[in-house]
């Protein structure tokens, strides 16, 4: 199986790599850009057939260890 | 698996010469394996055999009463320094690497210097960082310059250890090219020095750190495709990554093992990984040695005994162990949490021996190996520009002498400009021993007792915290790096022997006597008889200097092959010196301290036995008339060490307050720094102001004709041999009546105070506001990278 | 007084904190993090580095060590924590202290000395600060960014629990004084019962004319000064 | 429209970070888990309807300066 979780900045912190990102972008010459925000991306290969408890175990990973509540948002998804 | 059978083409790709394929048939007695002739071809490569430089470096001196592990011997050499105390420094190059990821081209670059120093039993101290780029304007050179000094941050802050020093210089020669070359200074007692040696037979061999990939394979590696199914992509070498995180706890590990006494020998798997390792570790102690590759921890799929030989997978150490004391190695490496396996033992066969799969897959003698490789003697003829640059003369071009704007556009011109925006990404200050940070001529680190890698007795982390403090006498070491590019490419010897006497000039200004050179070799391709010509007379250059000023090399790195599209990089000889400053009190900076203090110069303003006085290769020339052209100002040797040696007299004398030397941008650059170079903290500088005069009436203290004289190399000239200090009004006769008795011109030239930096010659009378010198000179880089 | 600097892989100033210590005339010694006790320890010391390489995020491997329970019972007790830089993150990731360190402004690594004030005096590490004064103290950090949310940030006004911002040398909490973006210009904080702090500068950098300032004494003075304090008050109500 | 972008290590480069994550979650106690891998996510929010226009561009942008090509390898979606 595997897990891949999203870890994104919760929209009210301040997100310099996205601004970043942003300005270069523009630089370049790409237009119409709203926003871009810059997050992790975590991937996890896991033994084990059963989605339902690696989700419940990685589940609570992440909010645990994997993203820290303060600052991130996450989304898991098992496959 | 089936190894691909050798072919002319093969040992081609391999970088061997036909006569060099015969010479490995006839040291084995038969035709070579494949993984034989990886081993070969790396082994005898330029970076691990010096074949194209050897009988060049055999010229340097590398002799002093001090010198206790010398150039070549080891890993690093090592110098005393009193006290039963010791220094061990190298400087290594990561140009190429860097070149194709900036970031972590140098972080591995920073990362291999450090495993070099605790390799010899030492405690990392501190690290140094010469850096050459492109023109700053160029968008692709930010993203180098860029990359390459977040890659040093990260690999050294993490690690923990202080990047203190360094020199950046931009230049289009390098463009595509950059040079990047690091330091390390570590230290440790005498009795603590470790050596590479495969000592013992019986001995077993250990192997400590990650595990093994395909890292940095050479493109030879993957010359031939049937060697594994993997796709292209995984068979292609994969570029170097550094864990400085796991360096960190590589190094705690081994410098807690070197103190059980259980370590035969120690070696770094640097280039050519565990190739190197072990061939050399079994030359240097005369035995043999033989690993099982089956036994080596290996994170790729399907690896073959060529790629595990060859792979420069990162932050891994071979390790020799006193037979018997197996469990206290492996305690240890298990408190630090660190991959390691046993992978062989030393024998009597003076061979190096691989097995795989039970299979024999090389059986070479060591020593043929990693000391009788092929030497060559290369064809030098002196490159046809120099004839040209030597008939340069100032009447060939427009001269013009806007002294303000001149002084303004020089203090912007980034080679010149403070390179906080570099060494402020870098945390200097780590460990408590930063005395001396990034912005004076060179950076004065501290030894303290807790700078000492662990003894026997405090093994136990614990313990280690009731030693005392002051168990060993404090120590000042000074270190500096120089090089100015332009003054070799116009004349290779004498361009070569400035940048050892800068050197020296800046340890001496900071109240350190020199001890000793490493030298980073950075040049074009050998086999261009022009190219190996700026080599040889480069080597000559700095072997004459260093012999001079008593400064002996106690090894370096040659990185030849530094091309870009459009030629060769100028031949960049980088020098690192180190020096010892006996009392603190000696300590001195480059910054201008208190109102009414008079400046006075050491050394005459200008050479007028010089057809260019000081401004051939100068920045003057290149900022102002956008040429690179004209012999550099010559340096002679005696006044050089005349210069040392009347400066540390004066400085031990007392009464010195701030000394400072003249380099690129002359006598008006260096008034300039003197200040606007004190930073107190973030947007805080210390700035002092000066009136100087440069008129008829001081020349004549010098003994000079001022008609003689052109403004602009008054102000702008870069002659040779001097330097600015300050003292105490009150000291002025003392200082100057003392440089009189070593019988070096000394004059003074005025007066430390006010707002402003005035300068009066007989051209006119040039002032600057020190609050506006100071902006253009410290923003510079940080608005040219924005 | 026993000073327990804690030991992570890599931490990397827990030597300066030791030396800073004991050259105040004081014992210190090292708690590796695998242990679970902490000796004996009048004050504990999360100092700074790269604990486990700064993977993941600054501070959140470390704060899962077998040693960070202990460190949680120590301070549930009262007892007193300063984490520095890293410190300051591990502390935060742990939640023994509010909020969250993140990358700097300038998405690059800061090394400097700046000013900072001292935004109360009442506290177990500020108590000893002379009055007005700023201290000048270097900062070596890539992520020391401070955040909480609106509440979190109230709350820690209200309570008076910051300790140090960034200012410029007149004491002006200046835009261009903050190395970092930290909201408010942060510099350090403290918990609600006080007795566990944080700060991003290296007061241990900071305690010897020669290394260019000695202000980080005044931080020590005053924990010594609260525990000494602290201990002969048991050691009277003891008598009693 | 938004683009999604996962940056992730080349499987044949060492990846320390996420070595040492795979290290943190089974001291933790986590198990089954075979390999962990932490890479970049890159959310960008842009007007426009054309998604395969601003494909393209996206495209370039990730070769030439959000991904690096030397060690990284990168996915892009609209949506
Ligand atoms: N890449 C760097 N890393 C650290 N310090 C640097 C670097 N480049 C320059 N410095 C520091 O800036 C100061 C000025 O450097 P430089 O202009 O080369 O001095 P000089 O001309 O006297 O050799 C020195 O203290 C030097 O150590
Ligand atoms: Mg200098």
């Amino acid at each position: 199986m595997k897990a891949k979780i999203i870890i994104t900045p919760k929209k009210a912190v301040v997100d310099p790599q996205g601004k970043t990102v942003q300005g270069a972008l523009e630089h370049m010459g790409y237009t119409g850009i709203r926003a871009v925000h810059v997050g992790k991306y975590i991937e996890i290969e896991l033994d084990g057939k059963d989605p339902e408890a690696a989700k419940k175990q990685l589940d609570e990973a992440c909010r645990r260890f994997l993203s820290n509540p303060v600052i991130e948002d996450y989304s898991l998804e098992l496959e | 698996m089936t190894e691909p059978k050798i072919t002319p083409e093969l040992v081609k790709q391999h970088n061997l010469s036909a006569e060099e394929y015969e010479q490995i048939k006839a040291i084995l007695g038969r035709e070579p394996t494949y993984t034989e002739l990886g081993i070969f071809s790396v082994m005898w490569s330029e970076h691990c055999s010096y074949k194209n430089t050897r009988p060049l470096l055999k010229t340097f001196p590398t002799k002093s009463p001090r010198i206790l592990v010398g150039a070549g011997e080891e890993n690093a050499g090592i110098i005393d320094i009193g006290d039963g105390l010791a220094i061990a420094f190298k400087i290594e190059s990561h140009n190429h690497p860097s070149a194709v990821e900036p970031f972590q081209g140098a972080a591995t670059g920073v990362g291999g210097i450090i495993r070099d120093i605790f390799t010899m039993g030492a405690r990392p101290l501190c690290v140094l960082d010469s850096l050459r780029f492109g023109d700053i304007t160029n968008p692709e050179v930010r993203r180098l310059f860029n990359g390459v000094v977040a890659g040093i941050a990260h690999y050294g802050n993490c690690f923990g250890i202080p990047t203190i020093a360094g020199e950046v210089y931009f230049d289009e020669s390098y463009e595509g090219n950059p040079l990047v070359n690091v330091f390390c200074l570590g230290v440790l007692k005498h009795n603590q020095i470790a050596r590479g040696r495969a000592c013992g037979v019986g001995n077993p061999v250990f192997y400590v750190g990650p595990a093994t990939g395909r890292d940095g394979l050479a493109g030879a590696a993957f010359a031939s495709q049937d060697l594994t199914d993997e796709s292209a992509q995984i068979q292609r070498g994969a570029v170097q990554v550094g864990d400085p995180f796991m360096e960190k706890l590589v190094c705690e590990a081994c410098l807690e093992l070197l103190a059980t006494g259980a370590v035969a020998g120690i070696q770094d798997m640097g280039a050519a990984g565990l190739t190197c390792s072990t061939c050399e570790t079994a030359a240097r102690a005369s035995t043999g040695i033989e690993i099982e590759l089956n036994k080596v921890p290996q994170r790729a799929p399907n690896m073959t005994p060529y790629e595990i030989m060859l792979s420069e997978s990162q932050e891994r150490m071979l390790i020799i162990v006193h037979k018997g004391r197996e469990e206290e190695v492996k305690k240890i490496f298990d408190k630090w949490d660190l991959p390691w396996s046993q992978i062989g033992v030393v024998t009597d066969t003076g061979r190096m021996v691989v097995k795989y799969n039970g299979e024999v897959v090389a059986n070479i003698p060591a020593k043929a190996i990693a000391t009788e490789s092929p030497v060559y003697h290369r064809e030098a003829r002196e490159p046809s520009y120099l004839a040209a640059v030597r008939a340069f003369r100032l009447d060939q071009i427009q001269r013009k002498y806007e002294p303000v704007e001149q002084l303004q556009s020089l203090l912007a011109f980034p080679s010149i400009a403070s390179k906080n925006w570099v060494y402020r990404q870098y945390d200097y200050m780590v460990r408590n021993n930063s005395v001396v940070c990034p912005g004076s001529d060179a950076a004065v680190i501290r030894i303290k007792t807790d700078c000492l890698p662990p003894e026997p007795e405090d093994v136990n982390i614990g313990s280690a915290t009731q030693i005392p403090l002051d168990k060993i006498p404090e120590k000042y070491i000074a270190i500096t790096s120089d090089c100015n590019g332009s003054y070799v490419y116009l004349d290779p010897y004498e361009g070569s022997k400035i940048a050892v006497a800068e050197a020296a000039r800046n340890l001496a200004c900071s109240g350190a006597k020199p001890l000793g050179v490493t030298d980073n070799l950075n040049f074009g391709n050998p086999y261009n008889p022009e190219l190996f010509y700026q080599l040889k007379e480069s080597v000559r250059g700095i072997g004459d200097a260093c012999r001079a000023l008593n400064t002996p090399i106690t090894g370096g790195n040659c990185s030849l092959y530094n091309q870009n599209p459009s030629g060769a990089i100028d031949p960049t000889p980088t020098i690192a010196m180190v020096g010892l400053i006996e009392k603190p009190e000696y300590i001195t900076t480059q910054w201008f301290k208190d109102e009414g203090d008079s400046i006075i110069l050491i050394g005459s303003p200008v050479n007028i036995d010089d057809p260019l006085q000081g401004l051939g290769g100068s920045a003057f020339l290149k900022v102002v008339h956008g040429i690179k052209n004209g012999s550099p100002p010559p340096c002679d040797l005696n006044q050089a060490a005349l210069l040392i040696e009347t400066l540390l007299g004066l400085i031990y004398g007392g009464g010195v307050k701030s000394a400072h030397d003249c380099s690129d941008g002359g006598l008006a650059v260096c008034l300039a720094e003197c200040c606007i170079s004190h930073q107190i903290a973030r947007n805080t500088p210390r700035l002092i102001g000066a009136e100087i005069n440069l008129t008829g009436e001081t020349l004549e203290k010098f003994g000079l004709d001022p008609q003689k004289i052109l403004p602009e190399a008054l102000l702008f000239g870069e002659t040779q041999n001097r330097v600015v200090i300050t003292t105490d009004k009150h000291n002025t006769g003392k200082i100057l009546a003392r440089a009189a008795i070593y019988n070096y011109p000394a004059a003074e030239i005025g007066k430390v105070g006010g707002s402003k930096l005035l300068i009066k010659t007989d051209a006119g009378e040039h002032c600057w506001e020190v609050e506006k010198l100071y902006d253009i000179w410290w923003n510079a880089i940080a608005r040219a990278m924005r | 007084m026993r000073f327990a600097v804690v030991q992570f892989p890599a931490s990397n100033c827990d030597q300066d904190a030791i030396y800073a210590a004991r050259l105040l005339g004081h014992e210190a010694y090292f708690v590796w993090h695998k242990e679970t006790s902490l000796n004996g320890a009048d004050v504990v010391i999360i100092p700074g580095g790269f604990s486990y390489g700064d993977y993941l995020r600054t501070g959140a491997i470390a704060r899962f060590s077998p040693v960070m329970q202990a460190v949680s019972e120590f301070a549930k007790n009262g007892g007193l924590v300063l984490g520095i830089c890293n410190g300051f993150q591990i502390l935060c990731e742990a939640g023994l202290l509010p909020g969250a360190l993140i990358r700097n402004r300038s998405l690059q690594f800061r090394c400097e000395h700046v000013y900072l004030k001292p935004a109360t005096a009442n506290s177990p590490f500020t108590c000893k600060i002379p009055e007005k004064k700023l201290l000048r103290i270097p900062i070596a950090h890539g992520e020391g960014c401070y955040y909480a949310d609106p509440e979190t940030i109230q709350k820690l006004k209200a309570d008076d629990c910051i300790l140090f911002q960034y200012c410029d040398k007149e004491g002006n909490l200046t835009e261009q004084a903050n190395p970092n973006g930290s909201l408010l210009n942060i510099a350090g904080i403290c918990n609600e019962t006080r007795n566990v702090a944080g700060m991003m500068p290296h007061p241990e950098r900071a305690c010897e004319p020669i290394l260019n300032s000695a202000d980080g004494v005044f931080i020590f003075q005053s924990i010594i000064h609260t525990l000494t304090e602290s201990k002969t008050a048991k050691s009277t109500t003891a008598k009693s």
